[in-house]
């Protein structure tokens, strides 16, 4: 490979990465932000957010791309959170009582995802996309209809006043930070929650080891070509609904660590954009629908973060309105996921066209080629 | 050389398909560190025997088998290919099956990694363990040690040289403690010659430590180079089963085509042609699976060109690369005017037709009626059954759709509820018919037909070839002909071309000896035939 | 009884539910004091606003682009159009038909880019063609907030720039269609006879084009994109054409639900108004690769009808607002279910 | 299996894999329940008025503190309240007249929400001087806000709107 097609393909392969560094650092100096509210800003929302971005890994190792579905599994962290509101238990013990509600709903929710993605091979990402907002309705159903009345809530401060339902905001005053306040350590005037960092370090560590694991093998050989594992006796299904349902069990980690830290929950849309930033966080990282690691994830939330918190008063500061800057940075994070994805497609197809060329030459085709052909588009078949 | 009693022993295999026999009383045996060359010709059933051989689901999808398979004396039923895996069975197929992105070893080891437990094996199951790399390499390094070749055991398969991907396949079959017994699937189509010595080697040595090998090649004279024993199916019949001891390639390539010379119907009359109508200089065609080399040929106003040859040997790519289907090169003149390739609609326009061998996927509009099956193509390349309303718009003229589509079922007796039937609601024979009837209402001066035949009944191939026939004499229709059906060809063709390798072998006359043509598909002896 | 059989399977059960769920909401209203006249009328209403947006799904699913989440870039465009009438002071049926006209070159434009981005990720298309909307409204909210408008009912009046989340309509085409040879029959029934007549000009139009040869073409590049290809068809420009038809039809939609509504809504409003038009002409019967007039037609109604039945009846009969809850159910449920619908294609 | 270290299938591994399965279980529900016990958060009011019927009065002036809490000053007809987590607590009374003070355990009822200290009771020695609080509503926190507004839900389900994005992103 030539240097002049290394540097190309090394652009082209960062080139969200590149984008996104070189726009924040426009945005900083009319931002007026100093460098170190900057830097604590990002520390506090990398503890933040860190967590539910690891989450999308495992289902990006097992080829099912990024998981849009992870969104229920906030909603099952959601459904803890409250009931530990409502049986009034409060601190780290809360975000533990509320994992461990949300487990369980959470599991089952991840069997239900995986099962319909096994119905929607190849179509994986709109099919959660979708099964988010088709499961948002039962959420929305059980938490405004169901409980308060068939289930009932001791806590009547958290219930509509009609006495049944759930407010539309809930204060977790009981857990918030509760995570972070474990052990806060204070180094050259930054604030470190460093029991989280703790937390989303095990996780990493997990992930690491999961890769070393059988689980982990089977999942990246069904990643990468699903007929060749299913040859060799790897059950192809039941290892994909395995990756799916360890994202969404993570996710819902994930949303209880991320509104502890926020301390206050938004009962009926805190979820929707859940996915969305942390699809956009590992993007911005560098990962693509087929490769990711623990780096990008990290890379990505300080980037993304980076720019959320700079955008706004740049955009205040340059165009008189911070309403620009807020709807530059959405215009950001959905371009980035659109670039990431139509780049992805796009160099698929490149490579798909390389491999056809590189058959022509001095050895024979493969196969008894029954001259179906590749040709022309697959369609939305 | 064959020692020892039996390892495998195959008795009396019957297998047919709704009423189609495949199989017809195959038996043969092979012993321990015997190299069983299996040769035949497509569609001879050596497909079908394997898959019963390996249990896989669809024999017994399609009402099992008759006979008995017996592993060392004892009679197996497989109910799928694990079963016959763990038995000591050993299969390398054509197309590779690997994972790209793993490592030789991965590939190697892959689903029977080496493995210890950890704790979380009582609580999630054994797929907790943790994979012992070190294990991994030590076994993957002895099963290449054992094929004797050099292969790093840490290459990823993407970055792999084709070669190497197949000697991967065959370690992986080796690194199964129990694998007594290994089929070879063509394995050396996809190597160049130096590699396919090496394998060659590399099995040789592999049958002197015990293990037996069935070896299915077209390549007789690497059948005859290694093979102890070779048995000839033709036609679901074993009809051959001979030491391989003073025996030429022309021996078997003639048992592999042959037929009782009363059996092989009526021959076209010979016939001359003067006029050249269409002329094809140096095409390459970049199809997978059929790539297209170097081929030259020159076609006859009003004659019935055929074209044959082994499967995967390119046959099948020059009509595709020809009619803009797949990328091409090379020069393509039709009545002295030059044919601009890699676009359909110009190569359709100058009054050429194609008839896919791909019916389902390229032939039809499986969920649209017959009538938009058989005008689509004279609606856009040629503007036909379209009328004016309002001055303005162009619309589908459906009463004239309905008339050309009614006078195609009457002429090629298609049958069908009515015009308005779906194309995927015929049957097969049916739906061919349809994909004819395409092509004729283009009214082409040349039409290229790509098998056929494949997948329809018997009663129907008489009737698509008669219909071919017919055209081509009422209308003068010049027609190239694509079939892995030899004895299809030399019945309504006036000349047939053998593609191997993605060039044309030699052409010969239908009534040229069998054994001819025999030795071009197998790839030798070119000068030899191109005199016959 | 075998015929019966197969129309159940090819219609499919989630239509079937939701056809006599919506049955039962029009017998149940009398009971529960819903006037059915009042609700009739508003269906229609709804009908015809919403039709064109649905029939906008038509070209792009028969020509394998699948279903038109990006259909916010035709959204814009009209909206472009529509402002853009107002601060050109154009009044009544000239203001509507301007807004049209002035829609035109957008969707043109968009949806020619938005053709080209979608050629090149054929397989891709619908989770890309989401985000491309997403991030193309997000820019346009930028666009709203600077473009040089000054029409004072559009502008925020505080700022003097910038264009305000609601505009109102009322001065320039409220309602031109829908007053138009409107038939009003007792106190609480209106037939809006032009906003129903310029749905089935459109819906005729969109009818007489699948039936010409560029149609024809595309149904087939829909159908099997190897046979178009074989047959001499140009399978991506029958592509860039179906997904500009369907840009222009998003415009031509959205000006037709302003004129209705009464509002020109900017900046985010676009996006949620995506998936009701998809879920709709799901419900209609179509799937992800084939789509007629029929499916329009019964899916506008059928999912209408359920987003004004529901509502009123569920309302009146529970005493709690479940109306919501319902509709995101059905509404992604049936996009859900095109979706890991197996394909019975026989190949 | 190929160097699988573990029967597989074996009776006695599948009975051990029950058991801890199963003991799992048990220590799932074992720590849910623990941090129902150590997690729960009660409301303690701590009162200092007169008795009704005068069997105790209100002490003039003291400082009280809830386990390590900071400690606060009441006068008579005070009333304040304390949060603690946990069943099990201690109240620290400094009355001011005499500097005496007086420092007692006690235990609140796990599923009790609030609980009322009336301190001159524990000066006085008068058993119970804890009780549970039963006026609900007097606590209730001013948490009120509007029903979910139907109209704008399927908006949001579309994630689309900006608001939502602000929502979810809530920057400090």
């Amino acid at each position: 490979m030539s240097a002049r097609k290394k540097l190309s393909t090394f652009f082209s392969r960062y080139a969200v990465v590149i984008i996104f560094v070189i726009i924040t650092l426009i945005a900083i100096p009319p931002s007026g932000l100093s460098i170190k509210y900057i830097l604590q800003e990002i520390i506090t929302r990398l503890g933040r957010n860190s967590f539910l971005v690891l989450a999308l890994l495992l289902p990006i190792y097992a080829g099912m791309g990024l998981n849009f579905g992870m969104t229920l599994g906030a909603m099952a962290g959601q459904v803890g959170l409250i009931f530990a509101v409502n049986y009034g238990i409060s601190n780290w013990q809360g975000l533990v009582f509320a994992l461990l509600v949300g487990l369980p709903i959470s599991v089952l929710l991840g069997y239900v995802c995986g099962l319909v993605m096994n119905r929607a091979k190849g179509r994986e990402m709109v099919t959660g996309y979708i099964l988010a907002f088709f499961i948002n309705g039962i959420y929305q159903f059980f938490v405004m209809y169901m409980l308060g009345s068939v289930i009932p809530m001791g806590n009547k401060s958290i219930v509509l006043s009609r006495g049944y339902g759930i407010r539309n905001t809930l204060n977790l005053e009981s857990v918030r930070q509760s995570l972070d306040n474990i052990v806060m350590l204070r180094v050259g005037g930054f604030s470190i929650p460093l029991v989280t960092f703790i937390v989303i370090a095990l996780l990493c560590v997990f992930v690491v080891w999961f890769k070393k694991t059988k689980l982990g093998q089977d999942m990246r050989a069904v990643g990468q070509d699903m007929a060749v594992a299913e040859a060799a006796g790897i059950p192809v299904e039941k290892t994909r609904i395995v990756a799916i349902i360890i994202s969404t069990v993570l996710a819902c980690a994930g949303q209880i660590i991320f509104l502890q830290n926020m301390g206050n929950l938004a009962t009926y849309n805190a979820h929707d954009q859940t996915g969305f930033f942390a699809v956009a966080a590992i993007l911005v990282g560098g990962a693509s629908v087929t490769h990711a690691s623990i780096a990008n994830v990290f890379l990505g939330v300080t980037l993304l973060h980076a720019m959320f918190v700079v955008s706004p008063l740049a955009g205040q500061k340059l165009f008189g309105s911070a309403m620009i800057g807020e709807y530059f940075r959405q215009f950001i994070g959905y371009g980035v996921i659109a670039i990431s994805l139509v780049l992805y497609a796009w160099r698929t197809r490149k490579a798909a066209a390389e491999a056809r060329l590189s058959l022509r030459g001095a050895q024979n085709g493969p196969g008894k080629g029954n001259g179906k052909p590749a040709v022309g588009n697959g369609g939305q078949a | 050389m064959a020692n020892g009693s039996s390892l495998l022993s195959i008795e009396h295999v019957s297998k047919d398909f709704y009423g189609n026999v495949v199989l017809h009383d195959v038996s043969f045996d092979l012993h321990e560190g015997e190299i069983l060359g299996l040769v035949g010709e497509n569609g001879a059933g050596k497909t079908t025997l394997m898959h019963i051989l390996f249990g896989m689901p669809v024999i017994m999808e399609t009402g099992g088998f008759q006979g008995s398979i017996k592993i060392g004396g004892t009679e197996v039923h497989f109910s799928s290919p694990f079963d016959a895996l763990d038995a000591g069975l050993g299969m390398v197929h054509q197309e590779f099956s690997l994972i790209p992105g793993f490592t030789t070893t991965e590939n190697i080891v892959l689903n029977r990694e080496s493995m210890r437990a950890s704790i979380l094996n009582d609580v999630f199951g054994d797929r907790m363990s943790v994979l012992q790399r070190d294990r991994m390499r030590e076994r993957a390094q002895k099963a290449i040690g054992k094929l004797g070749v050099d292969l790093n055991p840490d290459m990823l398969v993407s970055e792999m040289p084709v070669g190497h991907k197949q000697f991967t396949e065959i370690a992986r079959e080796i690194d199964r403690e129990q694998t007594r017994i290994l089929i070879l699937d063509e394995p050396t189509a996809v190597l160049t010659e130096s590699e396919a010595e090496m394998l060659l080697q590399t099995l040789k040595r592999l049958a002197s430590e015990g293990i037996a090998i069935i070896f299915i090649s077209h390549r007789l004279q690497e059948v005859l180079a290694i093979a102890n024993r070779i048995v000839v199916l033709r036609d679901g019949h074993a009809v051959k089963d001979t030491p391989n001891e003073n025996i030429s390639m022309r021996d078997i390539a003639s048992w592999m085509v042959g037929r009782s010379l009363g059996e092989s119907g009526q021959r076209s009359e010979a016939r001359g042609f003067a006029e050249s109508l269409f002329k094809v200089r140096h095409l390459w065609v970049d199809m997978p699976g059929e790539t297209v080399r170097d081929v030259s040929f020159d076609v006859h106003r009003g004659e019935i060109f055929g074209i044959g040859g082994l499967a995967g040997q390119g046959k099948l790519g020059i009509p595709n690369g020809i009619m803009g289907l797949f990328p091409a090169g090379g020069e393509v003149v039709l009545d002295g005017k030059t044919v601009p390739l890699n676009d359909p609609a110009k190569a359709l326009a100058m009054g050429m037709a194609f008839v896919s061998e791909d019916r389902r996927g390229v032939g039809l509009l499986l969920d649209e009626s017959l009538e938009w099956n058989i005008a689509f193509t004279a609606i856009q390349v040629h503007g036909q059954y379209l009328k004016k309303i309002f001055g303005l718009f162009s619309q589908r003229d459906e009463k004239a759709m309905e008339d050309l589509c009614a006078e195609y079922v009457k002429l090629l007796d298609i049958k069908c509820t009515s015009t308005k039937q779906k194309a995927k609601e015929l049957s097969g024979g049916n739906q061919q018919k349809v994909c004819l009837a395409k092509a004729f209402a283009i009214k082409p001066q040349l039409m290229f037909v790509s098998e056929p035949t494949r997948g329809i009944d018997v009663g129907a191939k008489k009737l698509v070839l008669d219909t071919l026939h017919h055209y081509n004499r009422d209308f003068g229709t010049t027609i190239v002909m694509v079939s892995s059906e030899l004895e299809e060809l030399r019945s309504i063709c006036d000349r047939i071309a053998i593609v191997d390798e993605g060039r044309i072998a030699g052409i010969l006359p239908p009534t040229a000896d069998i054994s001819e043509f025999g030795l071009l598909m197998s790839g030798a002896a070119m000068e030899e035939a191109v005199n016959a | 009884m075998r015929n019966f059989k197969t129309f159940i399977q090819d219609f499919g059960w989630p239509r079937i539910i939701i056809f006599f769920f919506l049955v039962a909401l029009f017998i149940m209203a009398p009971f529960v004091g819903v006037r059915l006249d009042a609700s009739f009328s508003d269906v229609l209403n709804r009908f015809g606003q919403n039709a064109i947006m649905v029939l906008a799904m038509v070209p792009m699913i028969q020509s394998g682009c699948g279903l038109n989440f990006g259909l916010a870039l035709g959204l814009v465009a009209g909206l472009l159009g529509a402002t853009l009438s107002l601060q050109l002071e154009l009044h009544g049926m000239l203001g509507f038909l301007g807004a049209i006209v002035l829609a035109t070159p957008f969707s043109i434009i968009f949806g020619w880019f938005y053709a080209k981005l979608l050629n090149k990720v054929k397989g891709e298309e619908m989770t890309i063609a989401m985000y491309v909307g997403f991030s193309f409204i997000m820019f346009m909210c930028i666009m709203w907030l600077i473009l040089p408008y000054n029409n004072p009912t559009m502008v925020w009046g505080y700022a003097g720039k910038g264009l305000r989340t609601t505009i109102s309509v009322e001065n320039y085409w409220l309602k031109i269609l829908n007053n138009f040879l409107a038939i009003k029959i007792g106190q609480f029934f209106v037939f809006p006879t032009g906003l129903l007549l310029f749905v089935a000009l459109f819906a005729f139009l969109m009818w007489l084009f699948l039936r010409s040869k560029t149609g024809t073409a595309m149904t087939a590049v829909g159908s099997n994109p190897d046979f178009a290809r074989a047959s001499g068809v140009d399978v991506d420009k029958m592509r860039t054409i179906s997904v500009i038809i369907s840009t222009f039809l998003g415009a031509v939609g959205i000006i037709v639900y302003e004129q209705s509504f009464g509002f020109i809504q900017l900046y985010t409003a676009p996006s949620p108004m995506v998936f009701p038009a998809v879920a709709a002409i799901l419900i209609g019967g179509a799937s992800i690769n084939k789509a007629s007039m029929v499916n329009v037609l019964v899916g506008t109604i059928l999912f209408q009808g359920l987003l004004t039945m529901t509502p009123s009846v569920i309302n009146s009969l529970l005493q709690t607002d479940m109306s919501e809850v319902i509709r995101i159910i059905v509404s992604n449920g049936m996009i859900l279910y095109a979706l890991t619908r197996k394909i019975k294609v026989s190949k | 299996m190929n160097g699988t270290a573990n029967a597989k299938g074996a009776p006695n591994t599948k009975t051990r894999r029950l058991l801890i399965r199963g003991a799992l279980l048990v220590v799932y529900v074992l720590i849910m329940v623990l941090m129902i016990y150590s997690g729960r958060r009660h409301t303690i009011l701590i009162d200092n008025k007169d008795a009704a019927d005068g069997s105790y009065s209100a002490i003039n002036g003291m400082e009280v503190s809830i386990d390590k809490q900071e400690s606060s000053e009441y006068y008579p007809g005070d009333r304040d309240k304390a949060m603690v987590q946990g069943q099990k607590h201690t109240i620290k009374v400094n009355i001011f007249d005499d500097n005496k003070t007086i420092e007692k355990s006690f235990t609140v009822p796990l599923w009790s929400d609030v609980m009322i200290i009336s301190v001159p009771k524990v000066v006085a020695g008068i058993e119970p001087w804890i009780a549970p609080f039963t006026m609900a509503e007097q606590i209730q926190e001013a948490q009120e806000s509007a029903p979910p507004a139907g109209e704008t839900t399927f908006q949001s389900l579309g994630s689309m709107i900006p608001e939502g994005m602000e929502e979810a992103q809530q920057s400090p």
